[in-house]
C-alpha cells in the first residue's frame, strides 16, 4: 500500500512540476496570435447543429482579423469535433487545453456534452464562453471561468411564460414536449412559476425525438381542449405536430421555444402557412433574417460562408464572439487569463450583435443575456413580425 | 454380455415423411455393429435420433440400462455416446489440440475460480486434459500433429482427429458416420485395424454406418440393414450379404455396393 | 523454457511501463489512454459474444450503460464505495443482460439480434424516463473513487485504477479463453450440432457467454463512468455501439489481443481522421465491410499470421507441449 | 379519444411499416440474414425521390418510379458487390456486413444532405377529409393505396412470373433450386433489388410524413423489425398484416395509455411476441431438422 502511495505522491509532484512550467508565458498567447479553441458536433446525427453555429462565431473572428486583429494579435481558431457525445467532447476540450494550449475556449452546442466537459474549465482555469448550449447547470451555479451569452433554458421558459400571461383568456395550457435535457431545461423554471401566474397545465404530452407522426399527441391535446399549447420540441417534431394539429382541427395559439424561431422554415416543414398561422415563438435575435436590424450580421456571415444556408443557427455564436473580442480588447496588450476574466466581468451593456439583448456580466453573474422577444408570422404568412415581450393581435 | 444400446420401435417423422419407421436394434457391449442401407434409408436420421439431435415421434432408446429417449444430446454425450459426422466437422483454423480438447468438455472438472487465479502450469485439470489428448493422438499415431493447424493436415489425418475427439473422453459407445468415405484402400485397412483395436484394447462398442461394404463386412460382428426407414435385415455379415431383401434394396444403387 | 520466461516478463514489463505513462503524457493524451483501456474491457467482452461465440447482439452499449449507471447511482446517490460498486456494475449488467437475452437463446440466430436491439432501446428508455432513480436526461455526475483516504481525482490518478482493473480483466479473459469455457464458445460458433454431440449444452453456453460479455460491458461501463465523471443515457446509444462493433471487427474477432488492438486503433482513428470529420461514418462503415469480408480475423489475425503476435491457442500452458519429447510414431 | 381516427392514422403509418417488413422478410427468406441497412435504404429512397422531384423537377409519379427503380438498382449492386462474394460465409459475417453497410450508407448520405433537414412536400396536401368525426388525411390515403398496390404487385409477381416462382423455389430450398438449374446468384441479386425497391418506395412515401435527414430510416427500421417478427419473419403476407397491426397498436398505445409509451411500443411487441409466440402470428411452428 505505502509504495503505491509514494508512487502516487511522486506522480503528483511531477505533475505539479509539469503544470507549473508553462506559467512563464500565458498559454495560447504569442506576440502575434491569440489561440481560441472551438468545439461542437461536427459529425454524427446532430451535426446539423455543428458547423452552422460555429461558423457564425468564426465569421466574427475572421472579420476582426481582417480589420487587423486585437491589440496587434490575430485570432487563431483551433476547431475540434465533440460529436455531441460527452466522452468525445470532453476529449476535445482536453485536447484544446493541454495539447493545443489555447487561451480560451468558445464552443459547445450540446448541453449534456458541454456539461460533461465543464469540470475541465473549472479545474484548468481556462476561460470558456458557451456557444449555444442552453442547459442552466452549465453556468448556474456559477463558476469563475464559465460565461454564456446564450439565453439559457430557464430564460427561454420565462420569456414564453411572460408572453402567455399577456394573451387574453388563456388559463389552461397543454404542453407538448421532447423528453430530453434540452426540453427539461426550458420547462424547469416554467413549471416552477406557471401556477403563480394563475395558469394551469391540463395536458403534458410527450413527442419522441425525430417523430414522424403526432396523431396521438394532437388528439390528446384536442381532447384536453386547452386555451393555448406550449411547444417544447425540436424544429422537426414541432413541424410534425403543427401539421397534424391542423389535420385534426386543433386551435391555437401555440407558443414555441426559440429552437423553432425560424418560423418560415417551420412553415415549409409543417406544410404551409395554415399550420403556423397562430404560432408564437420565443426569439433571441434582434430581427428576422433579412430584416434591416440583421443586415450587418448577415453580411458578415455571407462574406465568410457564401455557400451556407442562412438560418437562426448562423447567429447563435456571434454574441459570444463579439463579447470575447470586446473583453480581449479591454484586457489590453499584456493579456492574461485573469485579466481577460476581469474584462469580461466588467462588460456592461455590451454589444450582443444580432442577439436581442445587451450583454451584462458581473463578478457574480455569468449568464450575460437574459432577454428574449417573441415572433410570429404576418397574416399572409410571408414575413416574420417581432412582437416584443407581449401578445398583440396581428393584422 | 449385456446390451449397451437398446432401441425399441424407434420412429422419426418429418412432417409427412417417415424417415425411420419402428426400428428396433440392440447392440451388445464390445461389439462392432454395422448399419447399412441405400442412400436415404434413414441411417443418418437413426444416428441423429440416438445422439439426440432429432426428437423421435415414437419408440424408445435405452443406453446402459437407462432410457434416454428425451435426453438432450449434450447429456447423452456426457453419458458416453460419442460420434463422428459424415463430413468432417473440425475447426480448421484451430490446432489439433484445441479440436480434440472439445471432446473433453464434460471431463474437465476444474474449479473455475481456481483456474482463474492459479498461476500458469498449476492448472491441473487442463494439464491432465492435455495429457489425455496427447495419449489419444499417440494411440491413433498422429501425436506429432498436436500443435498443427487442423486444416493443414491430410484428409485421413483429419478423420483421425475427429475420431480422437470422439474417443478422448474414453466413452463406452462410439458412432461413426461413414468414417471411410474419401479414404484410400490403404487407409481403409488402417481404419479397419483401428476399429478392432478400439474394441479390443479400449473396450469401446462401435456403431458404424458405412458405404464401403468391404469394411463393414470385414470388421463388424453384426450388421443391420435399413431401407426406406425400415429394418429389413439383421445378422452376421455373411447372412446379410446373402439376404435377397438386401440385394433388392441395393438394386440400381451402385455407389459403394461392391466396395472399392 | 526461456521463451515462456520472456513472455511472462514481457507482460510485467509492459504493465510497469504503462504504469509510468502519467509521468510523460499531457492530460488529453492521458484521457485518451484511459478511454483506450476502458474500451479494452468493453471490446474483449463483445468479442466473447461476437467473435468467440458468433452471437450477434445489439445490447452491448446499453449494458455498458447499465454498468456506468450502477456505479454512478450507487456511489453518488447511496454513497456506496466505488470498490463495491464496480463489481456490482458487472453483476448488474450480467443479470439484466442474461434476463434480456433469455427468450432469444433457444431461437434462431436472427432473433437474438432483434430481441437485444429492442431490449437496448428499452433500457435507454427506462434510463431516460425513470427520473426519480436515474436522474433522467440530467445525467449523473460521478464522484472520484477513493483509495482509502486518497481521492483518485483527475485523469492521471484514475489511470492507475483503470490499469489495474484492465489488467485483471485481461488476465481473466485469457484464462477463460484458454479453458473449456472458451473452447465451448468456439464450438458453439462453429457448429451447434457438433458442439452438442461433444457434451456442450448450447443454450447454457450462450447464456454464459452473454452474461460474461455483459459483465465485461458492465465493468467497462463502470470504468467509463469513473473516467468521464458524468454520464447521460444518450451516451450509450448507437454511436457507442458503432464503436464497439468496430473495435471487435477491426481489432480481430475471436482474439483477446483483438480487443486491445481494436480499442487502441479505434480510439485513435478519429484523431487521425480529424481533417475529414464528415466522412468519418462512411470510412467506419467501409472499413467494417472490408475487414469482415477480407480480413475476418482482423488486425490481430494478420499480426498472428506474421508472427508479430504469439498464437492464441485455447489451452492453458499449451507451450509445454512444444518442449515434450517427440513421440514414437506408430504405423 | 376518437378510435377511428387513431385506426386510420395507424393504418397509414402501418402500411409503411409493412413495406419495411416486406423488404426485410424477402432478404431474410433467401439469405437468412436480417438487413440492418434497410433503414438507410429507406432514407436513400426518400432522398432520391426528393432530388428527382424537387431538384430535377420531374413530375411526382415519374420521380416516384425512377426513385424506386434506382433504389432497386442500389439493392442489386449491394448484393453483387458486397454479398455475392461472401454468400457462403457464416451468418454472422453477412449480418455484420449489413451493419457496416448501414454506417457507410448513412455516412454517404450525410455528405450531401447532412447539414440541413429537408422537406418533401405532400402530394395531396394535409387538409383532412372528414368522415363524421374521423379525420382522414389525403396523404394517408395515398400512402395506404400505394403500399397496397405495391404489395398486390408483389403477390402477383410471386404467383405469376417465372422469376417470382424461381424466387420462391430458392427461398424454400437453395440447393434444390440450384440443382434444377435456377441461377441462384441472379435470384439473390433480384431479391435484394426487390427488397430495396420496396424499401425505397417506403422512403418516398415516408418523405412527406417525416422530414428528410440521413438518420430518418432508423425509426422505420425498428418498426419494420417489430412487424417482421410479429409476422413470423418468413411470411410475406404475415409481414404485410403485421405492419398494419404494429402501426395501429402504436397509435392505441399512444392514444389510450400514454404518449410516453408510443415510442417503445414496437419493442414491447418484439419482446412479447418472442416470449409467447416466437414463430409470430403467421409463421409456421419450426420443424426440427438437422
Amino acid at each position: 500500500m505505502s509504495t503505491r502511495r509514494i508512487g502516487a505522491g511522486i506522480a503528483t509532484l511531477v505533475l505539479a512540476g509539469l503544470l507549473a512550467t508553462p506559467a512563464l508565458a500565458e498559454p495560447g498567447v504569442s506576440a502575434t496570435t491569440i489561440k481560441i479553441g472551438m468545439f461542437g458536433p461536427l459529425t454524427g446525427p446532430v451535426s446539423v447543429y455543428g458547423y452552422p453555429i460555429n461558423n457564425g462565431a468564426i465569421a466574427i473572428y475572421n472579420e476582426i482579423n481582417a480589420k487587423g486583429g486585437i491589440n496587434g494579435r490575430k485570432l487563431e481558431i483551433v476547431h475540434e469535433d465533440g460529436a455531441c457525445d460527452p466522452a468525445k467532447t470532453r476529449a476535445a476540450v482536453k485536447k484544446l487545453i493541454s495539447r493545443d494550449e489555447v487561451f480560451l475556449i468558445h464552443g459547445g452546442s450540446c448541453s449534456a456534452a458541454v456539461f460533461a466537459a465543464r469540470e475541465e474549465f473549472v479545474e484548468e482555469k481556462v476561460p470558456f464562453m458557451v456557444m449555444a448550449a442552453t442547459m442552466d447547470k452549465i453556468s448556474d451555479p456559477m463558476d469563475k471561468y464559465i460565461f454564456t451569452t446564450t439565453l439559457p433554458g430557464s430564460g427561454d421558459g420565462r420569456v414564453m411564460l411572460d408572453f402567455i400571461k399577456t394573451i387574453p383568456g388563456v388559463k389552461r395550457l397543454a404542453v407538448v414536449r421532447n423528453k430530453n435535457e434540452w426540453a427539461d431545461a426550458k420547462l424547469e423554471k416554467f413549471n416552477a412559476n406557471y401556477k403563480a401566474a394563475g395558469l394551469e397545465v391540463i395536458a403534458d404530452v410527450e413527442l419522441a425525438r425525430n417523430a414522424t407522426d403526432a396523431t396521438t399527441q394532437a388528439l390528446a391535446v384536442k381532447q384536453a381542449n386547452p386555451d393555448a399549447t406550449l411547444l417544447v420540441t425540436y424544429p422537426g417534431e414541432s413541424a410534425v405536430f403543427l401539421r397534424d394539429a391542423l389535420k385534426y382541427g386543433l386551435k391555437g395559439p401555440y407558443i414555441g421555444t426559440n429552437g423553432i424561431m425560424d418560423v418560415l422554415d417551420l412553415k415549409d416543414r409543417a406544410g404551409g402557412a395554415e399550420a403556423v398561422k397562430d404560432v408564437y415563438v420565443s426569439a433571441f435575435l434582434k430581427g428576422p433574417i433579412g430584416s434591416p436590424e440583421m443586415k450587418e450580421w448577415t453580411d458578415i456571415y455571407v462574406k465568410q460562408f457564401p455557400n451556407d444556408k442562412l438560418q437562426s443557427l448562423s447567429f447563435y455564436g456571434m454574441s459570444g464572439a463579439l463579447t470575447v473580442v470586446a473583453a480581449l480588447e479591454k484586457a489590453g496588450k499584456d493579456l492574461t487569463r485573469e485579466k481577460f476574466i476581469a474584462a469580461l466581468e466588467s462588460i456592461n451593456k455590451g454589444n450582443a450583435g444580432p442577439a436581442f439583448c445587451e450583454v451584462q456580466f458581473a463578478k457574480d453573474r455569468r449568464q450575460g443575456c437574459l432577454d428574449g422577444t417573441m415572433w410570429t408570422l404576418s397574416a399572409d404568412g410571408n414575413t416574420i413580425v417581432n412582437l416584443g415581450p407581449s401578445w398583440k393581435k396581428i393584422k | 454380455m449385456s446390451d449397451i444400446l437398446a432401441v425399441d420401435g424407434l420412429t422419426v417423422r418429418f412432417g409427412g415423411l417417415t424417415a425411420v419407421d419402428s426400428v428396433s436394434l440392440k447392440v451388445p457391449e464390445r461389439e462392432i455393429h454395422g448399419l447399412i442401407g441405400p442412400n436415404g434409408a434413414g441411417k443418418t436420421t437413426f444416428f441423429n435420433a440416438v445422439s439426440g439431435l432429432v426428437t423421435p415421434s415414437g419408440g424408445s432408446i435405452g443406453f446402459l440400462g437407462r432410457t434416454i429417449t428425451t435426453m438432450p444430446p449434450y447429456a447423452r454425450a456426457a453419458l458416453g455416446i460419442r460420434r463422428t459426422f459424415q463430413s468432417l466437422q473440425l475447426i480448421p483454423r484451430l490446432t489439433v489440440l484445441e479440436n480434440v480438447l472439445m471432446g473433453l468438455h464434460t471431463e474437465i472438472r476444474t474449479n473455475p475460480w481456481a483456474s482463474l487465479f492459479t498461476l500458469r502450469g498449476r492448472d491441473k485439470g487442463e494439464k491432465e486434459a492435455q495429457a489425455r489428448v496427447l495419449a489419444t493422438l499417440d494411440y491413433l499415431g498422429i501425436g506429432a500433429t498436436i500443435l498443427s493447424q487442423t486444416g493443414t493436415l491430410t484428409f485421413a489425418q483429419q478423420r483421425y482427429v475427429e475420431i480422437a475427439r470422439a474417443i478422448v473422453s474414453s466413452p463406452p459407445f462410439l458412432m461413426l458416420d461413414e468414417p471411410a468415405a474419401g479414404l484410400s484402400p490403404n487407409e481403409v485397412r488402417d481404419l479397419d485395424r483401428l476399429l478392432r483395436r478400439l474394441r479390443d484394447e479400449r473396450g469401446i462398442t462401435i456403431l458404424l454406418v458405412e458405404h464401403v461394404i468391404s469394411l463393414v463386412l470385414g470388421v463388424c460382428e453384426q450388421v443391420s440393414v435399413l431401407d426406406n426407414g425400415r429394418l429389413i435385415a439383421e445378422g452376421t455379415p455373411e447372412q446379410v450379404a446373402n439376404d435377397p431383401k438386401v440385394k433388392a434394396a441395393y438394386l440400381g444403387e451402385d455407389s459403394g455396393a461392391d466396395g472399392h | 523454457m526461456w521463451v515462456r520466461f520472456c513472455e511472462r516478463w514481457f507482460g510485467l514489463l509492459l504493465i510497469l511501463g504503462l504504469a509510468c505513462l502519467p509521468f510523460f503524457l499531457d492530460k488529453y493524451t492521458q484521457f485518451v489512454v484511459n478511454l483506450i483501456l476502458v474500451y479494452v474491457t468493453v471490446g474483449i467482452g463483445l468479442n466473447f459474444l461476437l467473435g468467440y461465440t458468433g452471437q450477434f447482439a445489439f445490447a452491448h452499449a446499453a449494458l455498458m450503460g447499465i454498468g456506468a449507471y450502477t456505479v454512478g447511482l450507487l456511489t453518488t446517490r447511496l454513497g456506496i464505495s466505488f470498490w463495491i460498486a464496480l463489481p456490482l456494475a458487472g453483476v448488474a449488467a450480467a443479470a439484466i443482460g442474461g434476463i434480456g437475452a433469455l427468450p432469444a437463446l433457444r431461437m434462431k440466430r436472427a432473433y437474438l439480434a432483434l430481441v437485444t436491439l429492442a431490449f437496448a432501446e428499452l433500457i435507454q428508455w427506462v434510463l431516460i424516463r425513470w427520473k426519480d432513480v436515474t436522474l433522467g436526461t440530467d445525467g449523473v455526475s460521478i464522484r472520484p473513487p477513493r483509495f482509502f483516504d486518497y481521492a483518485l481525482k483527475g485523469d492521471y490518478k484514475i489511470f492507475w485504477l483503470i490499469l489495474v482493473v484492465t489488467v485483471i480483466m485481461y488476465v481473466i479473459a485469457r484464462r477463460l479463453t484458454e479453458s473449456r469455457i472458451g473452447r465451448s464458445w468456439v464450438a458453439v460458433r462453429e457448429n451447434e450440432i457438433v458442439a452438442q454431440c461433444n457434451g456442450i449444452n448450447v443454450t447454457a453456453t450462450k447464456l454464459v457467454v452473454f452474461m460474461v460479455s455483459a459483465f465485461y460491458a458492465g465493468i467497462g461501463g463502470g470504468l467509463f463512468a469513473a473516467t468521464l465523471g458524468y454520464i447521460v443515457p444518450d451516451g450509450f446509444g448507437l454511436l457507442q455501439l458503432v464503436l464497439h462493433f468496430s473495435i471487435v471487427v477491426i481489432g480481430g474477432m475471436g482474439s483477446v489481443f483483438g480487443g486491445v488492438i481494436g480499442s487502441l486503433l479505434l480510439t485513435t482513428l478519429p484523431e487521425l481522421l480529424r481533417e475529414y470529420p464528415q466522412a468519418l461514418e462512411l470510412i467506419y462503415g467501409i472499413l467494417l465491410c472490408i475487414f469482415i469480408i477480407f480480413m475476418p480475423t482482423g488486425i490481430a489475425g494478420f499480426l498472428k499470421q506474421w508472427r508479430v503476435l504469439p498464437p492464441e491457442v485455447m489451452s492453458r500452458n499449451w507451450q509445454a507441449l512444444r518442449d515434450r519429447p517427440r513421440p514414437e510414431k506408430r504405423s | 379519444m376518437d378510435i377511428a381516427t387513431l385506426l386510420v392514422a395507424g393504418l397509414a403509418n402501418g402500411s409503411l411499416y409493412s413495406l419495411m417488413a416486406l423488404g426485410l422478410v424477402l432478404v431474410y427468406k433467401t439469405q437468412d440474414v436480417i438487413n440492418f441497412a434497410h433503414g438507410e435504404v429507406l432514407a436513400t429512397g426518400a432522398f432520391l425521390g426528393y432530388t428527382l422531384y424537387k431538384v430535377v423537377g420531374l413530375p411526382y409519379p415519374i420521380a416516384f418510379v425512377v426513385a424506386i427503380l434506382l433504389g432497386g438498382l442500389l439493392g442489386g449492386l449491394i448484393e453483387r458487390i458486397a454479398f455475392r462474394p461472401i454468400a457462403h460465409h457464416p451468418h454472422i459475417t453477412l449480418a455484420m456486413v449489413t451493419v457496416g453497410l448501414s454506417f457507410a450508407l448513412k455516412g454517404a448520405l450525410r455528405i450531401p444532405y447532412g447539414r440541413d433537414i429537408y422537406v418533401f412536400p405532400p402530394l395531396m396536401g394535409h387538409t383532412p377529409i372528414m368522415v363524421g368525426a374521423t379525420a382522414i388525411s389525403p396523404q394517408s390515403i395515398v400512402t395506404i393505396v400505394v403500399a397496397l398496390m405495391l404489395a398486390g404487385a408483389l403477390f402477383a409477381f410471386f404467383a405469376y412470373t417465372t422469376m417470382g416462382k424461381q424466387m420462391r423455389a430458392t427461398q424454400q430450398n437453395i440447393t434444390g433450386a440450384a440443382l434444377v438449374g435456377i441461377n441462384t446468384g441472379r435470384i439473390f441479386s433480384f431479391t435484394w433489388a426487390l427488397s430495396c425497391l420496396i424499401g425505397a418506395a417506403a422512403g418516398v412515401l415516408a418523405g412527406p410524413l417525416s422530414l428528410l435527414y440521413p438518420d430518418m430510416g432508423t425509426n422505420y427500421l425498428l418498426k419494420g423489425f417489430a412487424a417482421a417478427v410479429l409476422g413470423g419473419l418468413e411470411s410475406v403476407p404475415g409481414a404485410m398484416v403485421a405492419g398494419l397491426i404494429v402501426g395501429v397498436i402504436e397509435m392505441l398505445f399512444g392514444g389510450l395509455i400514454s404518449t410516453a409509451f408510443q415510442e417503445v411500443s414496437a419493442f414491447f411487441i418484439i419482446i412479447i411476441v418472442l416470449m409467447f409466440r416466437p414463430h409470430g402470428l403467421f409463421g409456421q411452428k419450426p420443424v426440427h431438422r438437422v
